[in-house]
């Protein structure tokens, strides 16, 4: 028997709520927890990597790589580890203590722990971070450095009564502070703007980490780790962490194949279910921080966008639900919106910022949609298309070549619009021009691009709408006269609760311009290896590498 | 011919240098590596990308012209391993190409190869491997056109040869896969060239062979579909000849009428297509190296183009041209060597 | 008595005509070889058959979707990942959209690439490798370059570098770009054959009795290396196709909302596993089609190749 | 009577075509006895060829064949592969009518003939297959038959490549030789040669012999048995001297009754016909089939007319090379020595000489209409060398080519009418007119308008040879070159063909250099003559003076070598056998008689 649409539009609604029901909130750490005794010694973890470094140092503008990242995270620490709930602690390993000893102007004390030990030998002092925080300043162009963000706020570095106790004073309060305290190399790279850019081309700046680099091989494309006989803490359990280049089509084959431990990052539902498929594996879902967005150009459309009303129509007129479900529902987990700009669903903080501008939520609602339109004088014109002095209501939608995923939502919000009488067009460019020759320009209308979350979202968010001028402010939105203060205050506010009070302002103002119209979040999904723990799909959590590794029988 | 080989050198070193320097010129002027800095978040500052542009010779500040000649001037002066620059990746684009020429001879071992030594390692079986299949199977259908044995080659061969790379990689590595779990053991990996941490020498052949294996298996049974077809038909003309009708006479088997005489001629025309399909495979068998996750040429390339990387992209030209001249010589040189009518 | 305008009636009465086959009814016109390899491939099964799954693949592709209730990339929001069934045919993908109605028009754009591109590529291929073997000399050499110098220059590259330039890439400059970058392996084949065949009797005979150069390449050259050739545009129709599918890959091919082939096949096959029905209907008709083709050609070589089947051993 | 060793019986062939089914051979049953040599003559197309390959076990898949074939004793059509392989080359082998085509083109002479001996042998080692391949290119006539072994078959002249496949077919001294038309383009001397070879081959182990020719002299003075063939049917047969002297079929009679005879005497059917009184004894003599007037013609003196070419001094030579791929010049093959003759309007010029001397060469130059390695060519006055593309096209409508090799030069990919619309399309001609002129050509050499929808190899060698001829004639010429335009054709239609150009020769003064093997033939068409050893002319003038009073040695022996057909005669023969070596000395030392020079 066929079933009329309406029933299935009935039985899907009905499976999807269930869906939200049943897992109404995915856990922050999903990784199964084993105390360091109930961790078997030895082990190998083989993991993927999609390419290796460009430069292994990650301070370098060429070594800027998730991947890099994910490689060294075992090798190279900052001093502190994040919690659960996304809240930072001191490394106790690398540091004894740190605190803001002077507000005005702001000076933070750290002690470090006089155990540790660069992979060379070499203890890791006070002087280190000198010589780092000089390179990281920004004021020598000699050092090709990747960021400046929060090093350029930093006046000096000061040892003090040893070689492991300094200062950092900061020019102006910088919130983030934590994030500055500790060096990631020896001084002997960040003395040298040769060594700093170059010497570090093929191999891995000194560990002080639980591991170190045992081999890399480039032609093979194969990272081996192996413990650190310098490190001085715990002893970690696994004996190799391994890293092969896995290209994007082959991950999936690759995991299925058993080749690979752990799988990460699982975004679409045939990688979840050719993962899931493997009779031995786990799989892991946390809250996610990568989030889809719907970007619309202030000044495109022909000056028609320029219009709030009409991109309010456009944000009242897209069925978020609906696209998130089309990538979200194979993967077996819930849609979650999200309506805030800055905190991701489950960050603390976190609130509907639609709800607290406009006193309701943004659903769809078609009807609400036409009306807007209707009342700011789009009137319907031939083939369903609205006019009005002349301009149609047309738009293009702009897609990177062969991001499936970015097509379809495209696609989706695209019919959602030509429904209430928008013309939307299709336009796809090479992927690697989307960025660069369109959306860096601003040669686009409409964008569905992601953005990444991260632990420290206040700080880092912000450009993304604020200043006009901000080169990640694609959809051109300028509330600089607005939130100036309040970007100031989630910056260098170092008291929470007035930190947050601001985000939300913020997040509320960004919510009003309906420039950026977030979609919904995607859960961090991870398919790992039965046996193995404390390693797996978290939010925010931390991996304590010491632990790592495959549970006792 | 030893003057003919000369002259076609010659000409032959003036193509790729102008194919080089034409790709270097074309690249310098339309590619924006810049963009690849731009886009970073947290930004990186202009002076720093500046920088690292320029130490890579590939600042869009600067004229084209300025930068040809800059990049021109280095190939002169510059020592071996560095004359056409570095990547964007930070490699020297010779040496990554090449790996380290003093150990070629060791081809055994790993990781010293370079990308070009990757790509060999994967396609010289499997290009032979399938040249071979293909012509016993075109010669198997043509004996036995139209019979149940020719059927089952040329629909197997619309299959395969209507399987682009990526979906046939795909494919075989899901069946690997199956059989992995039905045999109970890994017979087959599929991942990269070998299994990192294997030690001992005959656990590492076996390793090696285990991860040839599949990609192999593409290239051979995609390779060799295509082949079929053409062999077939080259292999249909020559078997009315009067020429296999004279050998026949002589006292000659079916078979070796067929191999000896028809095969024979009926590879004249094929030589010429085997030098050259080995040596666009050579130059960029993309896909199948993509697929696989093996970091060879084709993959190089690829990437390079995607990334704007100019240096590397004219690194790339520059060997696909001695390869594609390498295989154009080889095809001149086989089919002069095959059919004594062509004088060179 | 002109014995070139009228045949004469008195010939020599010596000369009894041969009659050694007496089924033969006398006619005055005789038949071109085109009358002729028609008549033969008329009789060829394989014709047939390629020819009614072409023409049932061409008619799919035309009207094949008039009696879906799905127009192209129209959504059914409720069908996300469909499989086959009353209400999709032949499945939905991941946004609801109806492969079959995609299907017909994928179709559409891959017939109009591959019935292009590849026969352009191997009429290239033919004329001018017949050229340059034929004639030698600066066109050789130039051929020779021009052939190398495209094979060392990939496609993508080139269009790459091009498609600033061209305001949009139409399915016409990739129908170009792939034509103009496949001929150049069998131009080399045709040139290297043609070498041997010139210096063959028929071919000198034609030349002496003044037939031009370019009648020589048509008539007696291309025929007599129209095996090869006849496989190459077979298969090129499908590498077309996926040369197509390989472009888009770069964002130079076709471009979603269009769909071809190719990129069916593409999406289709990470979900191989989990959602087959992406992935099997268009392999299905990728091979339909190179086989139908395939089955024309092996015709078309049979009817072509007078000694087809008369093999001497 | 010795035993039979091959019986053919109700043999029945049949092709598919495009006009119905061919009946290519109908009823045929013979026998033939060890020792015993057999002769097959008969019309052009009646089959010899086919029903010799289907002995063989080599007729094309599409052939529909039925009846019986036994030899020694096994049932041909009942063995599979491997048995037949064993048999064929060993025990029974054959020599094709078409050997200019038959020859694998990628390996050398000498490996081919090695292969034909090492299958049979095998435990013969490489070296010693090559020697023996040596020995027998020698016992062929092949000169320097070590350094010929390794060239390939395009470096051999047609005659040449003839001689290989004989060399094949006696390689393992099979029980049963099946020669077809063995000796086409042999010259006489040559011919000579390999007849004797043949019949010592079949002496030596007691071997039967099927010789299939339209030389009624080789046949007189080599079979023994003959059998007459006519469309597709057996006509009579019998011993050699009951079918020359006694024929009792009409087409027997009509056949011997068209041979032309070199020494102008009365042929064995003539003086049959004078005997019953059908024929004037004045008549006889002037050799059959020719019409008289045809050769009072030729007697005409025609060194008055215009010259219409002029050939001074012309030169082609080959490079001899080693290596395989990097091929070497080791020296030079003179082909064409520097030879000049000129031609007038109307005349008939023939070149004969020894096959392989350069005659083929000669005419391909001319034909080129390009520049010449050495010497002039001049075309009613103008060098060829000179010409602009557009005098060369309006040159090509003025002079056509009839080759030595009818299968090679013929489009194996276009159907015969294709094939002869070809010249007179270039000259643009209207589609009616073409298919008229169509129809009149091949009435003309003898094949039906049917014929015109076959390929090339649907035909008997005969008619491929027509089909040349056709060609040639299909436009207006002022001059033809002949290359053995007749070689294959049974002596009636020959003698049509023959008649023909000397009556387009009268009545439109076409010219024609005309090369041919055939002596007889030669005499009666031409008037002046030209005769070549090893790329020079060694002797030239009118053809009766040649013949009648020949000056250099070469002539003389070669003119001693034309077989008669005349069974009698051909028995009791004495010929001069020509001592290469004393010969080549004798012009080395410019003592030979009557030097080149006066040509
Ligand atoms: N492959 C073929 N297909 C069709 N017809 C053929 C084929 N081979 C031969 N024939 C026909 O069969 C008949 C006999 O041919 P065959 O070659 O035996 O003649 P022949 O007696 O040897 O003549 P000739 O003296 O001219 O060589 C001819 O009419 C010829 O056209
Ligand atoms: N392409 C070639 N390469 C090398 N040598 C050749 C080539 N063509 C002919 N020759 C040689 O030139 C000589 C003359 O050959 P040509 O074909 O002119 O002889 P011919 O007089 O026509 O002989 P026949 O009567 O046997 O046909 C022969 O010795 C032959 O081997
Ligand atoms: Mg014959
Ligand atoms: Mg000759």
């Amino acid at each position: 028997g066929q079933k009329s649409s309406e029933e299935q539009a009935d039985e899907a609604a009905e499976e999807n709520k269930k869906k939200a029901d049943e897992a109404s909130e995915l856990p922050s750490t999903a990784w199964t927890r084993a105390e360091y005794d109930d961790v078997e010694e030895g082990g190998t973890l083989r993991l993927a990597v999609s390419q290796l470094p460009n430069n292994w140092n990650g301070s370098h503008a060429d070594g800027a790589l998730v991947d890099r990242s994910t490689i060294v995270d075992s090798m190279s620490a900052s001093g502190i580890r994040f919690t659960e709930e996304g809240e930072w602690e001191l490394d106790p390993d690398y540091v004894v203590s740190a605190e803001v000893t002077s507000e005005d102007p702001q000076i933070v004390t750290v002690k470090y722990n006089p155990d540790a030990v660069w992979e060379t030998g070499d203890p890791i002092t006070i002087e280190d971070l000198i010589a780092y925080s000089k390179a990281l300043k920004g004021d020598d162009d000699a050092f090709q450095v990747a960021s400046t963000v929060g090093w350029e706020q930093v006046k000096e570095v000061r040892q003090t009564d040893d070689e492991f106790t300094g200062e950092i004073e900061f020019d102006s309060p910088y919130a983030d502070w934590i994030t500055l305290i500790y060096p990631e190399f020896p001084h002997g790279i960040s003395d040298d703007p040769e060594e700093f850019n170059k010497g570090y081309v093929d191999e891995n700046t000194p560990s002080n980490g639980p591991f170190r680099v045992e081999s890399i091989d480039n032609s093979a494309g194969v990272v081996t780790l192996t413990q650190n006989d310098k490190w001085w803490g715990r002893a970690p359990k696994l004996e190799k962490i391994i890293f092969s280049v896995v290209s994007q089509q082959q991950l999936p084959s690759a995991f299925a194949n058993g080749e690979l431990d752990a799988l990460d990052g699982i975004a679409d539902g045939d990688t979840y279910s050719q993962a899931a498929a493997r009779d031995d594996v786990e799989i892991q879902k946390s809250n996610g921080v990568t989030w889809n967005w719907l970007g619309i150009n202030l000044e495109g459309g022909k000056g028609i966008l320029a219009d709030e009303k009409v991109r309010e129509a456009i944000a009242r007129g897209t069925n978020r639900e609906a696209v998130g479900e089309a990538v979200v529902g194979p993967l077996d987990s819930p849609v979650i919106l999200k309506d805030h700009f800055v905190f991701m669903p489950g960050q603390e903080g976190y609130e509907d910022s639609y709800e607290a501008a406009f006193g309701d939520p943004l659903t769809f609602d078609p009807e609400r949609a036409e009306q807007i339109l209707d009342d700011a004088g789009w009137e319907l014109g031939d083939g369903g298309v609205r006019t009005k002095d002349g301009d149609k209501l047309a738009l293009s939608f702009l897609i990177p070549a062969d991001v499936k995923s970015n097509s379809d939502r495209a696609r989706q919000i695209q019919s959602d619009l030509n429904e209430i009488g928008f013309e939307v067009e299709l336009q796809t460019v090479p992927a690697d021009a989307y960025f660069d020759e369109y959306i860096h320009v601003g040669n686009f209308d409409l964008i569905t691009p992601g953005w990444q979350g991260t632990n420290f979202p206040e700080t880092s968010s912000s450009n993304i709408y604020y200043p006009h001028s901000s080169a990640q402010n694609y959809t051109g939105i300028n509330l600089d006269d607005e939130v100036a203060d309040d970007v100031n205050t989630m910056k260098s506010e170092t008291d929470e609760a007035v930190r947050l009070e601001a985000t939300n302002r913020f997040s509320k103002a960004v919510a009003e311009t309906f420039s950026t119209i977030p979609l919904y979040a995607t859960p961090k999904i991870f398919a790992v290896k039965e046996g193995i723990v404390n390693y797996g799909a978290s939010l925010f959590e931390s991996i304590d590498w010491t632990q790592v590794g495959y549970a006792k029988e | 011919m030893t003057k003919y080989l000369l002259r076609r050198f010659v000409s032959y070193a003036i193509l790729t240098a102008l194919a080089t320097v034409f790709a270097y010129i074309a690249a310098s002027s339309f590619f924006r590596p810049r963009n690849r800095y731009e886009g970073i978040q947290p930004p990186i500052s202009e002076s720093s990308i500046d920088a690292i542009l320029s130490d890579y010779g590939v600042n869009d500040k600067d004229p084209v012209l300025l930068r040809t000649w800059e990049w021109l001037e280095r190939i002169v002066t510059a020592p071996l391993p560095e004359k056409l620059g570095q990547d964007l990746t930070n490699k020297w684009v010779l040496p990554e190409m090449l790996g380290d020429p003093t150990r070629w001879l060791f081809f055994w071992e790993q990781g010293w190869m370079g990308r070009a030594g990757v790509s060999l390692r994967l396609l010289i079986i499997g290009a032979v491997l399938a040249a071979v299949l293909g012509v016993a199977a075109g010669v198997w259908g043509a004996v036995r056109q139209y019979k149940a044995s020719d059927q089952v080659i040329s629909y197997a061969s619309y299959v395969l040869i209507s399987t682009p790379t990526f979906v046939g990689g795909v494919l075989l590595m899901i069946l690997a896969t199956k059989l992995n779990s039905a045999l109970g053991f890994q017979l087959i990996r599929f991942t990269g060239a070998y299994t990192a941490g294997i030690t001992g020498f005959w656990a590492g052949i076996w390793d090696w062979l285990s991860h040839l294996l599949l990609p192999t298996i593409a290239l051979v049974l995609f390779g060799a579909a295509g082949y079929s077809r053409y062999q077939r038909s080259v292999m249909l003309d020559v078997l009315g000849s009067d020429f296999i009708r004279t050998a026949r006479a002589k006292g000659t088997t079916r078979t070796r009428a067929l191999v000896k005489h028809g095969l024979r001629v009926a590879l004249i025309p094929m030589s010429t297509y085997f030098a050259y399909s080995f040596g666009t495979l050579v130059a960029g068998s993309a896909f199948l190296e993509i697929v696989f996750s093996w970091s060879g040429m084709g993959q190089y390339g690829i990437q390079a183009v995607q990334t704007s990387d100019i240096n590397a992209v004219t690194g790339n030209v520059l060997f696909s041209a001695v390869i594609i001249l390498f295989a154009s010589t080889l095809s001149e040189v086989l089919y002069a060597a095959l059919d004594p009518r062509v004088r060179v | 008595m002109s014995l070139l305008s009228s045949p004469p009636s008195d010939a020599p009465e010596e000369l009894d005509p041969v009659t050694e086959d007496d089924t033969g009814t006398r006619r005055t016109r005789s038949i071109t070889r085109t009358q002729l390899v028609w008549r033969r491939l008329k009789r060829k099964p394989n014709f047939w058959i390629g020819s009614a799954i072409l023409l049932v693949i061409v008619v799919f592709a035309l009207v094949g979707n008039l009696p879906n209730i799905y127009a192209l990339n129209q959504r059914d929001p409720y069908g996300f990942n469909a499989p086959p069934g009353a209400q999709h045919w032949f499945g939905a993908d991941a946004i609801g959209i109806d492969l079959y109605a995609s299907l017909t028009a994928a179709l559409r754009k891959s017939l109009l690439i591959g019935f292009i591109a590849a026969p352009a590529a191997t009429v290239i291929a033919a004329l001018f490798g017949a050229l340059a073997g034929y004639v030698g000399g600066v066109t050789e050499l130039f051929h020779g370059w021009l052939v190398n110098l495209l094979l060392v220059l990939p496609v993508f590259y080139v269009l790459m570098i091009v498609s600033p330039l061209l305001s949009s890439m139409s399915w016409i400059v990739l129908v170009v770009a792939i034509a103009g970058f496949s001929w150049m392996i069998m131009s080399q084949i045709v040139k290297n054959q043609t070498k041997s065949l010139r210096e063959r009797e028929f071919v000198l005979a034609a030349r002496f009795s003044g037939v031009s150069t370019f009648s020589i390449l048509t008539r007696h050259i291309v025929p007599n290396v129209s095996s090869l050739l006849i496989v190459d545009a077979t298969i090129g129709v499908c590498g077309a196709i996926i040369a197509e599918t390989s472009l888009s890959y770069f964002g130079l091919g076709i471009q979603p909302p269009d769909v071809s082939l190719g990129t069916l096949l593409q999406d289709g096959t990470p979900a191989v596993v989990s959602r087959p029905w992406l992935f099997l209907f268009p392999a299905a008709f990728l091979i339909m089609l190179l086989t139908s083709v395939s089955l024309i050609g092996d015709a078309l070589r049979d009817a072509l190749d007078p000694t087809s089947g008369t093999s001497k051993v | 009577m010795s035993e039979p060793i091959l019986t053919v019986a109700d043999l029945n062939v049949t092709f598919p075509s495009e006009a119905g089914p061919i009946h290519a051979v109908t009823d045929l049953s013979y026998e033939v006895r060890k020792g015993e040599a057999l002769a097959i003559v008969g019309e052009s197309g009646s089959g010899k060829s086919v029903s010799s390959l289907a002995v063989m076990g080599l007729l094309p898949q599409t052939a529909t064949i039925t009846g019986q074939i036994d030899f020694m004793g096994n049932d041909m059509f009942a063995m599979n592969d491997r048995q037949l392989s064993t048999l064929r080359g060993d025990k029974i082998s054959m020599v094709f009518q078409d050997p200019l085509s038959a020859l694998t083109p990628v390996y050398t002479i000498g490996d081919q003939v090695a292969e034909a001996v090492r299958l049979h042998n095998p435990s013969m080692t490489k070296a010693a297959a090559a020697g023996r391949a040596v020995e027998l290119l020698d016992s062929v006539g092949i000169p320097e038959p070590r350094r010929r072994a390794r060239q390939f078959p395009h470096e051999f002249s047609g005659g040449m490549r003839q001689r290989v496949m004989i060399a094949m077919a006696i390689a393992n001294e099979p029980e049963l030789i099946i020669a077809d038309e063995p000796t086409t383009a042999l010259d006489v001397t040559i011919q000579a040669q390999v007849m004797e070879l043949l019949k010592a081959a079949q002496e030596m182990v007691d071997a039967a012999t099927i010789l299939i020719t339209h030389d009624l002299g080789v046949v007189a003075g080599f079979a023994d048995r003959v059998l007459v063939m006519e469309k597709s049917k057996l006509v009579e047969q019998g011993g050699i001297d009951e079918i020359f002297y006694h024929p009792q079929e009409a087409y027997t009679q009509k056949l011997l009754s068209a041979v032309p005879r070199v020494d102008g005497q009365v042929t064995a059917a003539e003086r049959l016909a004078i005997e019953r009184g059908e024929m004037e004894a004045s008549d006889a003599g002037a050799v059959g089939g020719i019409t008289p007037d045809a050769i009072a013609d030729g007697a005409e003196d025609t060194t008055e007319a215009p010259k219409i070419l002029e050939v001074e001094e012309l030169e082609r030579i080959f490079p001899i090379t080693k290596g395989m791929v990097l091929r070497r010049k080791i020296g030079e093959q003179r082909a064409v020595d520097g030879i000049s003759f000129d031609i007038h309007k109307g005349e008939c010029f023939a070149l004969v000489g020894e096959s392989g001397c350069g005659k083929t060469t000669t005419l391909m130059e001319i034909m080129k209409l390009e520049k010449l390695q050495g010497g002039r060519i001049r075309f009613n006055g103008t060098d060829t060398s000179q010409l602009t593309k557009e005098d060369r096209k309006k040159l090509r409508a003025e002079i056509s080519i009839v080759f030595q090799d009818p299968m090679a030069s013929l489009d194996p990919r276009l159907p015969i009418s294709d094939t002869l619309r070809e010249p007179m399309r270039v000259q643009g001609y209207s589609r009616t007119r073409m298919d008229e002129r169509i129809s009149w050509l091949l009435d003309t050499v003898g094949l039906l308008p049917e014929h015109a929808d076959r390929y090339p190899h649907e035909f008997s060698g005969g008619q491929r040879q027509r089909i040349g001829v056709a060609r040639a004639l299909a436009c207006e010429p002022k001059l033809i070159v002949l290359d053995e335009p007749t070689s294959a054709l049974d002596v009636t239609i020959q003698a049509g063909v023959l008649n023909l150009l000397e009556k387009l020769k009268r009545e439109l003064d076409i010219s024609y250099l005309f090369v041919s093997h055939d002596l007889s033939v030669v005499r009666n068409i031409s008037d002046r003559i030209a005769v070549m050893y090893k790329g020079r002319i060694v002797e030239s003038g009118r053809t009766q003076d040649v013949f009648d009073d020949p000056q250099h040695d070469y002539t003389r022996v070669l003119l001693s070598a034309v077989p008669i057909p005349d069974p009698q005669i051909e028995r009791t023969r004495e010929r001069i056998l020509l001592d290469r070596d004393e010969l080549d000395a004798k012009i080395a030392a410019g003592t030979a008689d009557h030097a080149a020079e006066s040509a």
